[in-house]
């Protein structure tokens, strides 16, 4: 039998395959007779612009309004992504200093640094994370509402870069908490950082960050205690 | 330095100077007294507390607490050495000469283990209350040191355990003021000392 | 390392109910969480009591509460703490009645690292150390390593020294105003702050190749001498730093409300400072003359002429007032060694892995903070066997338990701020 | 029935929901204004990336906050945590009620609109307080207490320079406040010591810099709104801006005319081109004042929460009182 992408063929073949070798186990019901001239699927569709796809499937007019709903919510995200106002060592100074006259990322919607994490979508950790720091660390993050992002600044956060070897230094950010995006340096630049938020808005846009995976995972302590070597 | 040999001929000792510190090392029980003297002295002058820093020389040698002095009246510095017993680290504190010796004092008491007697707040100031090691001792090993001693394998790094309330009942009792406890502090287990020693005792400077 | 059994290990109290937590506590010996006398709303009162017996008699002293008082912990993330200070407050109304500063969010453990690693490479690992002020930490370990090495740096370098230190005092004390008034809730001084910031930056770039860590200093002289570019842009960088430092003075120094806020607040007496070690241009806020470039001339500074400058009242206004008159005089000296610049090597010649004599220096600059300074100990080996530096700033912090109680939880940042410490120098 | 009673409900609800609608816009607008001023009186170039000159931007801002997720703190308490965001919202939204936007353009002209619009205006400070009790945090509570003592300090001088305003027009409506204004000239001239009187409080009374002490960033993290989120913060932050609109059009109202041009108002300006004549008068003189509060708070510093209070007994309240008494001489002796 031809395969079909048809159900109405599809249904008659099947009965007519059954009847013909005897494997149905209960007397198939009366056959569905489907008037020629009735209506076809394509017919009913048509209006709605819905026409199959070769490999299976419908793609429509209608089907914009889910998809690209998801595509605003996600345009407005990117282009309003409010740091919170946390800095612990060094990087915290260019980071302030990306907020200055100079490299103004207001001009991207990310100013209003706000004080309260209940208010912030994206963590820049910018410094050294020690192991005394890391429990309000990650309390802060924890305390941040879905979505957000987390960008981790400098070596020192990504990896404990000069300060590796010390005892009393975590050794990257991404022991404790999940992280987004990577701004290398030593401080880095503000342009590089401000390189590293551009690349967290091409993040979100896609739906690629953290938060997504973090929904999906579903809500969970992050084991900050065990993770130190 | 003329006058600090008229002024403490018994207790300073081992006077030594360049060209802008002079050197002097006083006993543990005449530190108090003989700083109060500097400072108030008008000969000397020595109004001013420009460090207090601790030193370890090593598994076996002692600790050392140094003083350094400023005054308007001589141009140079002063050096004060106090010499403390390792296994039982205790030297009076100058908090009341000094107000601001305290910060320099739990620093010393954070990171070497020595206790003040005397200084009203003498708690961790870096660590988190409950770490267990002083890590500027000179047996307390970082990580790729540890890897290259013969002491390998042996990681002395302790984490803060700070949720951790159990730890509190068994280490506190009742008085916290020497906390924890100085001799009962082993940063690398028992059994690696034999070897491990050799690594971390480094020979002592002139 | 201690092993943590997981069977007895009490879990994360945020994760119990309280009644649990209350039962475990117990078990435990300590006492329950909202143990407070009498009040109906004690447990909300006591949060922040550490959660261990108190220590010492001072810890005891602080963390009893009376009626009427209530604990406020700021930090250690906190909008105005500079970085990771974190503030316990004890609070009656708005009315601060004492405070207890704890540190060590950011202790990295620079001093051990140092003294693993040899004597050039402590000089990059002092840089992160006071990151406004990243020449100075590199200054004083320089100096006292040339004077265990028994080495003198050219003069031309000793002259770049002075001018980059000088630089970099003139943008930290530049940034000081901006978080003043920021912490103040004025929005635009530190705006300002950091435009010459970063002129000053980008200037200090030109010349040692990095923005924040400069990474500048060498034993026994200097990395780079000064290029083209560091000069062109010193010679614009000097035409317009003053408007931006006077954009800042026109906002701050006149304004009603800043004189209302700052005068006659946290007053520090020369006696009180001495005693708690405050140095620097706190101290010579509160009338006390000592300038380690006046007191212990190094580098080239008795070739320079310039007054100690003082203020006489002590107060957070007297501490502004100070740090603009510096950023001046700075400017000033910065004219006199560009004058008197002699020609010759930046860089003595010392060999790659240095091993001084055994014997012990001391070295000490007046960094923007106050005395900064670095005592080094040597075995003979490459590496420093003991290397000890005290942070103006840490100790400058002392004075805050002290000036606080008395005054409102708004005062807390604006004392704090006219202080002008940084986190980085203060937990090492 | 009555049918023109039916009427009059009938567009008393639509006006009403016209307005509350429109709040939201005009937040929007005030927050864009307020984003791009400061920004370019810093020397920076301010939001540019969204929309023509990143006009959106503030849109965005409000549409991401609805995006959020919404926390409540575990001990918080869960019902008048929710709660609190209405009343503040609604205690600035409802007091547009009253405002004549243009002649005849005005939703509700209650013959009491002054005591109205003070008396809703009123509310807003429990919301804020209900706001820093619930949320279970120690910066909510201070500054819940602060904006207490704050708002119930700074309507005792508002009200009362207003009251001189009244005695002068002899109405509590502000339709006959105006028209009393175009016969007699603006009230600013009669009172020139109630309109600064008038204009400090009442920054104080909305929480604008330099009295921006209940959610002053520096010192107890944002004060009431600490712990929310969401769109919960979204109200308290479309609130403020809303005050601000608010405060400014009342200011515009009481003393500078309404939306009388400077000049004698053309009398053969009737129906449609009257009302746009108005409107463009009236949203001219409104925004200048919310400029003038913008600029206010990128220049000045916050003062000390004992300094305000002193401003408030010790200053505003005699001056206030003075100007009532020279009022009411005025009054009373020139037969105004």
């Amino acid at each position: 039998m031809a395969l079909t992408n048809d159900p109405r063929e599809a249904a008659r073949g099947r009965a007519d395959n059954e009847a013909a070798q005897g494997t149905a186990l209960v007397t198939s019901p009366a056959r569905i007779e489907i008037p020629d001239s009735a209506p076809s699927d394509d017919d009913l569709l048509a209006p709605f612009g819905m026409e199959e796809h070769p490999t299976g499937g419908f793609h429509g007019l209608l089907e914009v309004i889910p998809t690209k709903a998801d595509l605003v919510i996600d345009l407005i995200r990117a282009n309003s992504l409010w740091p919170l106002l946390s800095g612990l060592s060094c990087c915290a100074i260019e980071m302030m200093s990306t907020a200055t006259s100079k490299n103004d990322i207001d001009r991207f919607g990310m100013f209003p640094f706000r004080a309260s994490p209940r208010q912030a979508d994206v963590l820049i950790v910018a410094g050294t994370l020690t192991t005394k720091m890391a429990g309000p660390l990650v309390r802060l993050w924890e305390q941040m509402p879905e979505p957000k992002w987390c960008v981790a600044m400098g070596t020192c956060t990504t990896s404990g870069g000069r300060f590796k070897r010390s005892y009393s230094v975590v050794q990257g950010v991404d022991r404790v908490m999940p992280v987004d995006v990577y701004v290398p340096g030593c401080p880095p630049r503000p342009e590089g950082l401000i390189y590293g938020l551009l690349k967290l808005r091409e993040l979100v846009m896609a739906r690629r960050g953290q938060w997504r995976t973090y929904v999906d995972r579903g809500p969970q302590r992050v084991a900050w205690e065990g993770d130190v070597r | 330095m003329r006058l600090l040999v008229e002024r403490f001929p018994e207790t300073a000792r081992d006077l030594w100077t360049d060209e802008d510190t002079v050197e002097v090392q006083l006993p543990r029980d005449a530190v108090v007294e003989t700083l109060r003297t500097l400072r108030d002295d008008p000969e000397f002058g020595f109004f001013m507390l420009a460090d207090a820093a601790a030193v370890d020389y090593g598994i076996g040698h002692h600790f050392e607490v140094v003083y350094h002095l400023f005054s308007d009246r001589h141009p140079a510095w002063l050096r004060v050495r106090v010499p403390v017993e390792r296994a039982n680290p205790r030297t009076p504190s100058v908090t009341s000469l000094w107000t601001g010796a305290m910060f320099h004092e739990r620093e010393m008491y954070d990171m070497m283990g020595i206790v003040f007697e005397g200084n009203r707040d003498l708690r961790r100031i870096y660590m988190s209350p409950d770490y267990r090691s002083f890590p500027q001792r000179k047996d307390f090993l970082l990580p790729d040191d540890a890897a290259d001693s013969s002491a390998a394998g042996v990681n002395p790094l302790e984490r803060p355990e700070t949720w951790d309330l159990t730890t509190f009942s068994r280490e506190l009792t009742s008085s916290a003021a020497t906390y924890p406890p100085p001799d009962t502090q082993v940063d690398v287990p028992a059994e690696a000392y034999p070897h491990g020693q050799e690594s971390a005792d480094k020979s002592r400077p002139a | 390392m201690t092993a943590v059994d997981p069977e007895t290990r009490i879990p994360d109290p945020i994760d119990l109910d309280r009644g649990e937590e209350a039962r475990l506590r117990a078990a435990a010996g300590l006492a329950p969480p909202s143990a407070a006398a009498g009040s109906e709303y004690a447990g909300f009162e006591l949060v922040g009591v550490p959660d261990r017996p108190l220590q010492t008699e001072r810890e005891r002293e602080m963390y009893t509460l009376e009626e009427g008082e209530m604990l406020l912990n700021m930090g250690p993330q906190h909008p105005s703490t500079h970085g990771v200070l974190r503030l316990v407050v004890k609070i009656r109304g708005e009315m601060v009645t004492d405070l207890d500063p704890v540190f060590g969010y950011l202790h990295r453990g620079i001093e051990k690292l140092c003294e693993n690693a040899t004597y050039t490479t402590v000089l990059t690992y002092v840089d992160p150390m006071d990151y406004l002020a990243s020449m100075h930490n590199e200054h004083a370990p320089a100096i006292a390593f040339e004077k265990l090495f028994g080495i003198q740096a050219p003069r031309r370098a000793e002259y770049i020294r002075a001018l980059v230190v000088e630089l970099n005092r003139v943008f930290s004390h530049g940034l000081m105003i901006g978080f003043l008034a920021l912490d103040m809730g004025g929005l635009t001084p530190i705006l300002y702050s950091f435009i010459n910031r970063d002129d000053v930056v980008e200037l200090l770039a030109a010349i040692s190749g990095q923005r924040m860590l400069f990474n500048f200093f060498r034993v026994g002289g200097v990395n780079w001498d000064v290029n083209d570019e560091f000069l062109s842009r010193l010679g614009t960088w000097h035409g317009t730093v003053m408007k931006s430092i006077g954009d800042n003075e026109k906002l701050i120094t006149e304004n009603e409300i800043f004189k209302g806020r700052t005068r006659g607040m946290g007053i520090l007496s020369g006696k009180q400072a001495i005693a708690y070690g405050v140095t620097g241009p706190n101290l010579r806020a509160s009338g006390v003359p000592f300038d380690v470039r006046k007191a212990h001339p190094y580098s080239i500074y008795d070739e320079l002429e310039f007054d100690v400058i003082t203020q006489q009242s002590g107060d957070v206004y007297a501490r502004y007032l100070q740090r603009i008159d510096e950023i001046k005089q700075s400017l000033h000296l910065i004219d006199q060694i560009m004058d008197k610049m002699p020609h010759g090597p930046v860089q003595a010649q010392v060999p790659g892995i240095i091993r001084p004599k055994p014997g012990r220096a001391y070295g000490a600059v007046e960094s923007p903070r106050g005395l900064y300074s670095v005592y080094a100990i040597s075995d003979g080996g490459p590496t420093p066997y003991r290397f000890r530096m005290r942070d103006p700033s840490f100790i400058s912090l002392q004075v805050m338990p002290m000036l606080m109680p008395g005054h409102l939880i708004a005062d807390t940042m604006a004392i704090m701020a006219s202080l002008d410490p940084v986190m980085g120098g203060v937990d090492k | 029935m009555d049918f023109s009673l039916l009427l009059g409900l009938g567009r008393f609800v639509l006006a009403t929901t016209l307005l509350l609608l429109l709040t939201i816009p005009t937040a929007f607008v005030v927050i864009q204004l307020e984003l791009k001023v400061i920004a370019l009186m810093q020397l920076r170039l301010g939001p540019n990336r969204v929309g023509p000159r990143g006009l959106f931007q503030s849109t965005i801002h409000g549409f991401k906050v609805l995006a959020k997720e919404d926390t409540v703190p575990d001990q918080a308490d869960r019902a008048t945590f929710t709660l609190a965001p209405w009343m503040v919202y609604m205690a600035a939204a409802m007091s547009m009620l009253v405002i004549p936007f243009a002649p005849g353009f005005v939703a509700a002209d209650f013959n009491i609109g002054v005591v109205y619009f003070f008396a809703i205006l009123g509310l807003s400070v429990v919301g804020l307080l209900v706001a820093g009790w619930s949320s279970y945090n120690k910066y909510s509570l201070l500054g819940g207490l602060r904006s207490a003592a704050q708002m119930v300090s700074y309507e005792i001088p508002l009200t009362l320079s207003v009251v001189g305003v009244v005695l002068l027009t002899g109405s509590l409506s502000f339709s006959q406040i105006i028209a009393h204004q175009l016969a007699h000239g603006w009230n600013v001239w009669w009172q020139l010591l109630g309109f600064p009187i008038f204009f400090i409080a009442s920054t104080a009374e909305i929480n604008r810099a330099p009295f921006d002490l209940v959610e002053a960033d520096s010192e107890i993290v944002a004060g009431p709104f600490t712990e929310y989120s969401g769109m919960r913060f979204g109200f308290f932050f479309f609130a403020e801006y809303v005050a601000l609109f608010i405060m400014s059009a009342i200011l515009v109202t009481l003393f500078f005319g309404g939306y009388l041009a400077p000049w004698p108002f053309p009398a053969q300006l009737g129906g449609f081109i009257g009302i746009l004549y108005g409107l463009l008068w009236f949203f001219a003189k409104t925004y200048f004042f919310i400029f003038v509060a913008i600029w206010m708070r990128t220049t000045l510093p916050r003062i000390r929460v004992d300094q305000l209070m002193g401003v408030a007994w010790k200053v505003l309240l005699p001056l206030s009182l003075i100007n009532l008494f020279l009022t009411a001489i005025a009054v009373v002796a020139f037969k105004l």
